[in-house]
């Protein structure tokens, strides 16, 4: 079930700014603990399979979490475990999947990134990039077709998912269709390996949108302020009939491509210039600055949010490991029709 | 009297009327209705519910299976079969995965117009029920007579499983029934089509016809061939095929589609697995040729089996 | 074999412009008296398979097969009659394919506008739109590999086949690669029965440009003189290094979709639009207009072309047909790793 | 000591090395070395012939295609096998009808890494032959030997038609031999990796290992089993499959793939129609479970055959 973790209230969006930014930067806070903390289980042999981290998108995604409202859509991507949380993602749901708890959303079929509650509103990405876009336009298409309003479905792609035909098909598809997609693109320089010159010639991915006759918006994604600002003001758009929006935020993985890989070949005049900062500084800085919490709050929830991991990571610990045998190993829902059944 | 194609379009319409989670969508479908007609005049029947996509097979599919979460039975046309290799993607790692890896299921069906007619060449020609059959997860569903046709498409809609509707378009404006059927054999369940004692012959959709032709022409020749119409090619109904087996001790699998690793291969496999002692001869497949399909019809009509290369497989078998 | 038919130079690019336009003229006509009687022997039964006819866009697609030159690529669509012609295809593979010759390029193997000789640089379409550019993209990048400098490669799409991720993979990896493709997009504001409203959301199919960081270019695909300058010019933009070039051209389908397909769905006003004027007439009376031909002299190129159309037919007809029993029925080229033969 | 994957960086390293002609294409292969290092070094050591690809797998093949055309020897790397699924409609309907559209060839190699390693879920552990094999036009490796990785690569390279080779993700580090082959049998011919006298286990890929383990195991009881390798399942070698049949009376064949329509179907169909007389018993085949590739490692070791699962197997086929 997705639920909202401790310290946080029902309603996402604040009377005031800086209570929204406070929460916002909570479920970064949360996001980045956790994820060091899978981190360290991933060095330790305690995870199968890849990790893989947000560090340094937490900005972008909380944003995007927090901009939807009960009834919309969220295909999150890899580096969303912020917008996860913001969303409604219980931090067992993320260890339990990580571990691969029986009992977690996934039952140890799938792993890691891969998971979702689709009858909550969160789909389970699959690996192929791309691919979730038109998904979540057919979910928009359910509620139009039931009368469903005022719904957003979003959606976060990278910069090296921008090459691939399934994006394109689905954000013309949602332009075709006027929905209310909103498709957040954050271009953090590398897709893997690869530097945006090899994936993509315009000189910024928001030149796409005009091409698909779609709102496009540009955010500095390390700054949690114009964040909060600009996808929540296209999700605000995208609500009220003004059809598919696409935000291309900027930043810089600051991490490998997954916990197997030490990115060596990020350049170091990127991690040097401002797209390098981690937005979770930024808006540390800011809170201070602001006067929004101070030095002992922020530590106060620092030591919330390790708690809430640490009694999540030991929840997953203790919860069964898929067994085979008790396994069905059947692919299809009709069990009827499941081959030997007939 | 109404055509394999109107039994399909009958089918749509009436899961329309009936049912509110209905819609359609793919290209040209709507006001068009359909390259081969088959949602003719829905569009205007059932206002806002049969649409018109673009040229995008990846995302028509994909939003199926968005709209199949929310709730939707979506039903898509592929143009002709052989576009769906575009979906192909979201077919099978999205659409066939999802229930095994969330339990949430996700009933889309996705017609394919299948196999080849003269002239249509090797990209408008394609079956392609063996390689969605390959993956788990899906159903796949090929029915031969215009009774099936509109039965399992009806039935087709109220399984929670993907549906891959192989509908040939050999058999679209040909074949023709008096009416449409009340009563229907369940979706994986084989029927079989013709009884005989002297061999077995297991297929489907269109070859089902020239199997049938076949087996005229080797009564006349005093050999009664029993003919099994599989109707589903994923599940198959292993059951009836052994029992057929059971009782000729000969069993010859034909198919449309390439040889290898094909539905008759499938079949092969099963039968001398599990009915190993049933059988009296080698079994023995026929399969179109291992080429794309050919454009001319004097390459295409030798491509496929036929009811004279049926008929000769089924003389040696008899005489093994 | 690709060859000039009769009544042409052996270069395209005429000192004067008049020249060029008179050449381009032929060719349209030689299209389109090519393209009626295909029309009237499929009428008259005696055609097997489809029928598609580039009625209407003979400007566009001549200006494209005229700016090629020896070396260059062309991969024409269903719509490419007057480019084939003009970039070298002679009348007799084009009836030789219709008809399913087993002496035609195709060997009655596959048919109608799936037709090319890849080794003399005319790629032959498969059915699924868009696929063709990327192999466009791959001649190129063997010639630039071969340190082969100065060629072009041109491919033709109609606006129903920009909906395809395939033309976005392929475009963004021309771009990518700064490879010399020319992309010569013919919105015909249909695809099939698809109306434009249903198949993109931009204002003008040109907008793509920018998101890829290409050249684009818009012509009024009626008028051949626009087409011959901006789609001659797209092509030296090219073949000078300035990268992928992309041209949207505007025009009319004036024919049914195929000819088993009476288009009636096509809007009357689009018809009575300056779109929907037939470009071969515009380009007639241009002729005439400008005194660079008589009436006489266009009476005897018609001639000309219906007499070599005619024989051309004749000598289809006359052709074999394919043989089941002499084809090979094997499907690679290593024939040792045929089954059966290991 | 050489890994398999090594193997296959050096039949690479070779053929940039010895072919002008030759150059590589895909994701992160370049200055990275690839997901799976298996072009490390390769983009220093050969300046401008080993490309990092945009995220765009339909690109990617079809501008092999499109190269190969023109004379080149393009050898393209999916990150996964996986997606491949997104290139499916260029591999088999552009590069796997080519030659028989034109007569002209399209030697282009695809590199599937593929099959289940612990943890990889279901979208980085798919085994696709048998979807490739079904199409006519294409030639399937799949090499199980650090040895054939090599050779069959530096093979390939020669082929005149696309090749689409399956290399196993779960060899790449583990497998090792003492040094490169110099020379190989040719693809085409299956291998008898095993002698045996009670029972023939065909199968391929990293299930050879586990059918040895097999053998082993059952050698302890007493068993003799013969276990052929494949090698590459288009062609099969059916003669050295029937040759070892005639041999031991019985087959098991074994597959890391999905059941329906896999390789074992193809191999049991061949076996009970061609080799029918030489069968002393059913024959049998293992395959995975008929889902997805599970992630957690317990249920990734049920899911596929095992030296336990194959060494039962083996044992009821002995018993029959
Ligand atoms: C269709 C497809 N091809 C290849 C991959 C392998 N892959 C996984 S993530 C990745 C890089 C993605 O880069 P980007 O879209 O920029 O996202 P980022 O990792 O930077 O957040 C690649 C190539 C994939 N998942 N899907
Ligand atoms: C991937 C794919 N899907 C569907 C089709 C079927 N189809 C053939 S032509 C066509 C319409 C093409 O329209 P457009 O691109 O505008 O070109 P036009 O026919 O107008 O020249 C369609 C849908 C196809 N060939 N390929
Ligand atoms: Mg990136
Ligand atoms: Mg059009």
């Amino acid at each position: 079930m997705l639920q909202k973790p401790e310290g946080s209230d029902s309603t996402q969006r604040a009377a005031n700014f800086s209570e929204t930014y406070r929460r916002a930067y909570r479920w970064m806070l949360l996001a980045r603990v956790a994820e060091d903390k899978i981190r360290s289980l991933f060095l330790g042999g305690k995870v199968t399979g890849g990790v893989f981290l947000g560090k340094g998108q937490e900005a972008i995604s909380v944003a995007t979490g927090m901009a939807l409202r009960d009834g919309d859509i969220f295909a999150p991507l890899i580096r969303d475990q912020a917008g996860r949380f913001a969303f409604g993602e219980s931090v067992v749901d993320f260890t339990m999947t990580y571990i691969g708890s029986r009992s977690g959303p996934m039952r140890g079929r799938d792993g890691n990134i891969h998971r979702g509650r689709p009858r909550e509103g969160m789909l389970p990405m699959i690996s192929h990039l791309g691919a979730m876009v038109s998904v979540v336009n057919g979910v928009l298409m359910a509620h139009r077709f039931q009368g469903r309003r005022n719904t957003v479905g979003a959606t976060s792609l990278g910069d090296g998912a921008t090459s691939t035909g399934a994006f394109h098909e689905g954000l013309n598809q949602a332009a075709v269709e006027k929905l209310p997609l909103v498709l957040v693109v954050t271009n953090n320089q590398y897709a893997y390996s690869t530097p945006t010159d090899r994936q993509f010639a315009c000189a910024d991915l928001v030149e796409k949108a005009v091409g698909y006759g779609v709102d496009g918006h540009s955010v500095d994604g390390t700054d949690l302020t114009s964040c909060l600002k600009v996808i929540g003001g296209a999700v605000e758009r995208a609500r009220n009939g003004f059809g598919p929006q696409m935000v291309v935020a900027t930043s810089l993985r600051l991490s490998g491509h997954g916990e197997h890989d030490d990115g060596h070949y990020v350049l170091p005049d990127l991690k040097d210039s401002a797209l390098g900062r981690d937005c979770l500084q930024v808006s540390h800085s800011h809170l201070l600055k602001e006067g929004w919490a101070d030095q002992e709050t922020l530590d106060s929830w620092k030591r919330d949010s390790i708690s809430q991991v640490d009694e999540a990571v030991a929840h997953a610990m203790r919860e069964p490991l898929p067994d085979p045998a008790r396994e069905d190993w059947c692919a299809i829902a009709s069990r009827h029709l499941a081959e030997g059944n007939v | 009297m109404i055509t394999y194609l109107e039994a399909i379009r009958e089918a749509q319409a009436h899961a329309l009327a009936a049912d509110p989670r209905v819609y359609l969508y793919g290209q040209d479908i709507a006001t068009f209705g359909g390259a081969f007609k088959a949602t003719k005049n829905l569009a205007q029947a059932y206002p806002g519910r049969v649409l018109d996509s673009p040229i995008s097979e990846d995302a028509i599919v994909g939003s199926a299976i968005g709209a199949a979460i929310e709730g939707m039975r979506p039903i898509v046309e592929m143009q002709f079969a052989d576009f769906s290799t575009v979906a192909f993607n979201q077919i099978v790692n999205q659409a066939a995965t999802l229930h095994w890896r969330t339990g949430v299921p996700c009933p889309i069906i996705v017609r394919l117009p299948s196999g080849g007619t003269p002239g249509s060449g090797p990209f408008h020609s394609q079956s392609l029920e063996a390689i969605y059959a390959h993956y788990p997860g899906l159903i796949i569903v090929t029915p031969a007579t215009v009774e099936d046709a509109y039965s399992m498409l009806l039935e087709s809609i109220t399984i929670e499983d993907p549906v891959i509707f192989c509908e040939h378009k050999y058999l679209y404006y040909h074949l023709k029934a008096e009416s449409l059927p009340s009563e229907a054999l369940p979706i994986g369940k084989a029927r079989v089509a013709r009884q005989g004692r002297d061999a077995t012959v297991v297929t489907y959709s269109a070859m089902l016809h020239e199997c049938l032709a076949a087996a005229e022409e080797l009564a006349a020749e005093g050999w009664e061939l029993e003919v099994v119409d599989l109707r589903s090619i994923k599940p198959i109904d292993t059951d009836t095929v052994l029992a057929s087996v059971a009782r000729t001790g000969r069993v010859l699998a034909v198919g449309e589609a390439w040889p290898w690793g094909g539905v008759t291969a499938e079949i092969l496999a099963r039968v001398a697995s599990e009915g190993f002692n049933l059988l009296d001869a080698p079994p023995m497949r026929l399969n179109s040729k291992d080429t794309p399909v050919p454009f001319h019809p004097n390459l295409w009509g030798t491509h496929r089996p036929t009811a004279q290369t049926i008929a000769a497989a089924a003389r040696t078998l008899l005489n093994k």
